[in-house]
């Protein structure tokens, strides 16, 4: 049986129903994206089963043209895991997200209407190409598609600060693409191919190449959002609207991530940069500590999530220096790979809780001010509840999928003889907890029951967002052997 | 040799005299000029289907947008800017980017002698898809993906220009209101060149299929024959609500993946065209694509909506 | 040769577009110098592609195609800049 | 006869490209917008024809003879429309920025 189609449909499934959505209008495309999403859904689950059962990627090759002349997808254990998870966090969102931007039966079409949806679809479509392309030059386009679709997420509301926001990511995101197109035309100039599998055969160390990783790297930390570039991303993610904000955070840096995986650990496999990546975990560092320490100066809840997810996304970057130190086939390198991945799944799905979950909030008090939200705890005790556990993910506390992966992370660490990363991990983890404290604190206090609006827009918004924040945590359940599908098909393996 | 250097040296002067220009205009200006000066650096390169390309795109309907912008923002007073860098940063910034261009030339001159390329490969395999222009060939056949996704981002770009009308504005016709001009040379324009315009571009994308050309060349022109009119008041957009209009930008993306589909269903893989059949189906794709990216392309340049004050 | 003289001027266009990216502050003229930072890299890879001549082609066809289709979105990242640019600017006359 | 025919080519080029040096220098030296434009256009014209002209024994064939003629016809026409449009930007408010 060739599962080979498996990848294509995943990917043009969403791209389908992107373009259908421009004729449909509205109404039609709110309908159609939910229709879509079970087959979405289930061609992910396909994905990972098929993965995880036959321990080998999937391979098509597009047209039967093989590379380095054709094109081929490949998904493998990191991207089955991931794109289980966009799936999910899609389809969640977008159930929450009928709310606001449902179009009921016979009205007008509205312009947040029209354009949340298929932005939705292109997302999700921009995301599942960047996790099974194989070729350095369709990942550019898959990228172009998540930078045009976020960006008017971020401003959909039209005021003059997100307007603001948007202009200022956009930039940051342009400026990144056009780096990783230079370094795409470096690498075909020095190899003559932009299959990321032949190129981990082929790549020696040119200089090229290591100009090329250089640049790359650099125009995707600022996708990424990876402290120092991370100025765009707080005004960005926290004036979009609640269901764009989780997208935003939840999944979109985590595709130009993905990709500096694939640079680092496909491209550049048996090419260890160890210096190269001690700075990048140096920076993760930073953003760890920096970051959460501003989030526990925020005044803002939506501005406090962001912050946030500065920080964890430092988190990401400590595998890189664990896994140049250790042979790849050791278990120290398993386990800095899979803390990694665990980080960026967990957090996905704790992330996209927590936003969700402050939407809620700011729609029934009509603001989003840390000290007046007063009362949350006994009006909203589900949407309370949601942002603890998420919480608890977040700051790594057992059992949760982010005490699974810092877990990882810290026993790599010191496997690897690094242990001031496992200081950085347990530092982290203090503050994570002294801001989320600071929200539940604030929510438990007796408020003015007068202030918040009398219902809230629908319950099945607090059961996606309670929905999402427990799958976070029930990854910490999962046994170990569970992701044993992370390993498989790393090419940093490949003999 | 001569020539070339020449050449070089002019898009750089151009380039230089663009980023220091004291007057959005003259950047704008300037840069058309490196846009056309650009097209011929691309002949130089024998690369004829890029330099069409960057002349209709990268020169004419970017300038076209930016001129368009500077004149809407004339009559604004400018956003409060960040401020701009102070001398000694300028400098340092300065030193950086010398410093990524150096080391960038530098790794362009210890490329690989002999260059690896895909020439071989495509000559070989051309045959098969019954072209002759191998760019086409690479376009439609051996990279087809690449071809099919960027039509879909250039359709969701539409949207996402859409997305950004203001309040009031939804529903209505795209792009600022023009000014109706009575008489004059832009009306005489706008009425002479769209039959000719429209008799290039389809002869640019018929030819494409052997020689330079094809539908990213037509369709520029072909949105340029749209844009003359709209901007000498002639010709009206359509209402962005408009069912036929969503529909044209929409039916390319929409046609290409149906015969991807129909490749992994007959051959076995997506975007894999029956033997005999590839020519035919490619001919198809890029007559629709035309039209679609033709309208978005257009679309594009005109903009959301702007109620009126 | 011109292959050579020509990918060092997308070197140096690219140095040129990077400078007016991070030293201009009015918009405009970032997003003008995003072009020209594009083109100087497009160039870079055309002579990536002239170096790639052979099988009686003028340059190796698949990276011309590359840049085809990479102008076609830099196109559209422009435009969206622009719409933002002009939505923004309308945005501040109004309040 | 190709001698003939390559002689009347050079002639004629070179003939043609004289004028855009004239062209080009009047567009640098005269003093207003005006004149300039007046320099630019009509030596441009006559130059582009010639050049037209020269190579119009190598086009080969009806085809391509007529191609470029259309190349210099459509010179001519935008050139006629930008160059009143350009004359009225510099005299109308609208060429400040």
């Amino acid at each position: 049986m060739d599962w080979g189609l498996l990848p294509v449909l995943a990917v043009m499934l969403p791209v389908l129903a992107m373009v259908l959505a421009l004729p449909l209008g509205a109404r039609g495309a709110e309908r159609m994206t939910l229709a879509v999403l079970p087959i979405g859904l289930a061609l992910a689950v396909g994905i990972a089963v098929v993965v995880q059962r036959t321990g080998a990627p999937i391979w098509h090759q597009l047209g039967h043209w093989a590379p380095p002349l054709g094109i081929a997808f490949r998904a493998d254990g990191l991207s089955a895991a991931m794109l289980v998870t966009t799936a999910m966090v899609v389809a969640a969102t977008a159930i929450f997200a009928r709310a606001e931007f449902g179009t009921p039966p016979g009205a007008a079409e509205r312009r947040q209407a029209f354009a949340f949806w298929p932005l939705l679809l292109a997302i999700w479509a921009g995301i599942n190409l960047l996790l099974v392309a194989n070729d350095l030059f369709t990942l550019y386009v898959g990228l172009e598609l998540l930078t045009f679709a976020a960006m008017p997420l971020v401003c959909l509301d039209g005021s003059r600060a997100t307007l603001e926001a948007a202009l200022r990511y956009l930039m940051f995101a342009l400026l990144g693409s056009v780096l990783y197109l230079l370094g795409v035309a470096l690498i075909y100039g020095a190899t003559g191919t932009l299959d990321i599998v032949l190129l981990s055969q082929r790549v020696t160390g040119q200089p090229a190449v290591v100009l090329a990783i250089a640049v790359m790297t650099a125009g995707l930390l600022a996708k990424t959002a990876l402290l120092p570039l991370h100025l765009w991303l707080p005004p960005a993610h926290a004036g979009a609207p609640a269901a764009g904000s989780a997208i935003l955070s939840a999944l979109v840096i985590k595709g130009s991530f993905i990709l500096v995986l694939r640079l680092w650990f496909g491209v550049m496999a048996g090419q260890p940069m160890p210096g190269a990546a001690q700075i990048l975990a140096g920076l993760g560092a930073a953003a760890i500590l920096l970051g959460s320490v501003a989030a526990l100066g925020q005044a803002r809840l939506k501005l406090l999530v962001a912050y946030s997810t500065v920080a964890q996304i430092g988190y990401l970057f400590l595998m890189f220096p664990l896994l140049a130190a250790v042979p790849e086939a050791s278990e120290v390198a398993a386990r800095a790979w899979t803390g990694g991945v665990v980080q960026a799944v967990s957090h996905a799905f704790a992330k996209a809780a927590m936003f969700l979950a402050a939407g809620i909030m700011a729609a029934r008090f009509g603001h989003d001010r840390i000290a007046d939200i007063g009362g949350a705890g006994r009006a909203m005790p589900v949407t309370l509840l949601t942002f603890g556990l998420a919480g608890l993910s977040l700051m790594g506390v057992p059992p949760s999928g982010g005490f699974a992966a810092k877990w990882l992370l810290l026993s790599a660490a010191i496997g690897a003889g690094q242990w001031w990363w496992a200081l950085v991990i347990l530092g982290g983890g203090l503050l994570t907890g002294g801001y989320v404290y600071r929200v539940l604190a604030a929510g438990l206090r007796a408020g003015e029951k007068s202030t918040m609006a009398p219902a809230p827009l629908a319950w099945s918004r607090d059961g996606v967002a309670l929905g999402l924040a427990l799958i976070s945590v029930v990854l910490g359940f999962l046994p170990l052997a569970a992701f044993g599908l992370l390993q498989v098909g790393r090419l940093d393996l490949a003999p | 040799m001569i020539a070339d250097l020449l050449l070089a040296a002019a898009i750089l002067a151009v380039a230089v005299a663009s980023i220091l220009a004291r007057r959005t205009f003259t950047a704008v200006a300037l840069f058309i000029a490196y846009g056309l000066l650009l097209s011929l650096a691309w002949v130089r390169l024998s690369a004829i289907d890029v330099a069409l390309t960057e002349a209709a795109i990268g020169a004419g309907l970017s300038g076209v947008l930016l001129l368009g912008a500077v004149r809407r923002l004339a009559s604004r007073a400018e956003a409060p800017a960040n401020p701009p860098p102070g001398a000694a940063m300028t400098v340092l910034i300065g030193i950086a980017c010398a410093c990524v261009a150096a080391a960038l030339g530098a790794v362009i001159l210890l490329l690989p002698e002999p260059a690896p390329s895909l020439a071989p490969q495509v000559a070989a395999n051309l045959p098969t898809t019954g072209l002759g222009n191998p760019v086409t060939g690479v376009l439609m056949s051996f990279r087809a993906l690449d071809t099919l996704l960027e039509s879909a981002v250039v359709l969701l770009a539409v949207i996402c220009v859409w997305s950004l009308t203001p309040d009031g504005g939804w529903g209505g016709a795209p792009g600022a209101a023009q000014p109706i001009l009575g008489d004059g040379p832009l009306l005489l324009l706008a009425r002479i060149l769209p039959p000719l315009g429209i008799v290039v571009a389809v002869h640019i994308l018929w030819v494409g299929k052997d020689a330079p050309g094809g539908k990213f060349q037509a369709a520029a022109i072909l949105a340029a024959m749209w844009l003359l009119p709209w901007m000498a008041g002639l010709v009206a957009p359509p209402r962005i609500a408009a069912r036929w209009l969503r529909l044209t930008v929409a039916v390319g993306p929409v046609v290409f993946i149906a015969i991807g589909l129909a490749g992994a269903v007959t051959e076995g893989a997506f975007l894999a065209y029956p033997p005999g059949w590839a020519m035919p189906l490619i001919l198809v794709i890029e007559i629709v694509l035309t039209a679609s990216i033709a309208v978005a392309l257009a679309l594009l340049v005109i903009g959301p909506p702007v109620p009126e004050p | 040769m011109s292959a050579t003289l020509f990918g060092l001027m997308g070197a140096a266009l690219v140095g040129i577009g990077l400078f007016g990216m991070l030293v201009r502050t009015q918009v405009l003229l970032r997003i003008l110098s995003f072009n020209l930072l594009g083109g100087g890299i497009f160039i870079v890879f055309g002579a990536v592609a002239r170096r790639g001549a052979g099988a009686g082609f003028g340059g190796d066809p698949v990276p011309q195609a590359i840049i085809l289709t990479g102008i076609v979105v830099a196109f559209a990242a422009t435009t969206l800049a622009v719409a933002l640019v002009l939505r923004l600017a309308a945005n501040q006359d109004r309040s | 006869m190709s001698l003939l025919a390559d002689v009347f080519t050079i002639v004629a080029v070179l003939a043609g490209l004289v004028f855009f040096i004239a062209g080009t220098a009047g567009l640098l030296r005269f003093p207003d917008t005006a004149s300039r434009l007046h320099a630019l256009t009509k030596a441009d014209h006559l130059g582009l024809g010639l050049i037209v002209l020269g190579l119009l024994p190598r086009a080969g064939g009806m085809g391509g003879a007529l191609r470029l003629l259309a190349i210099w016809g459509l010179v001519l026409v935008s050139s006629a429309a930008v160059g009143p449009m350009v004359a009225r930007l510099t005299r109308g408010p609208e060429g400040r920025e």
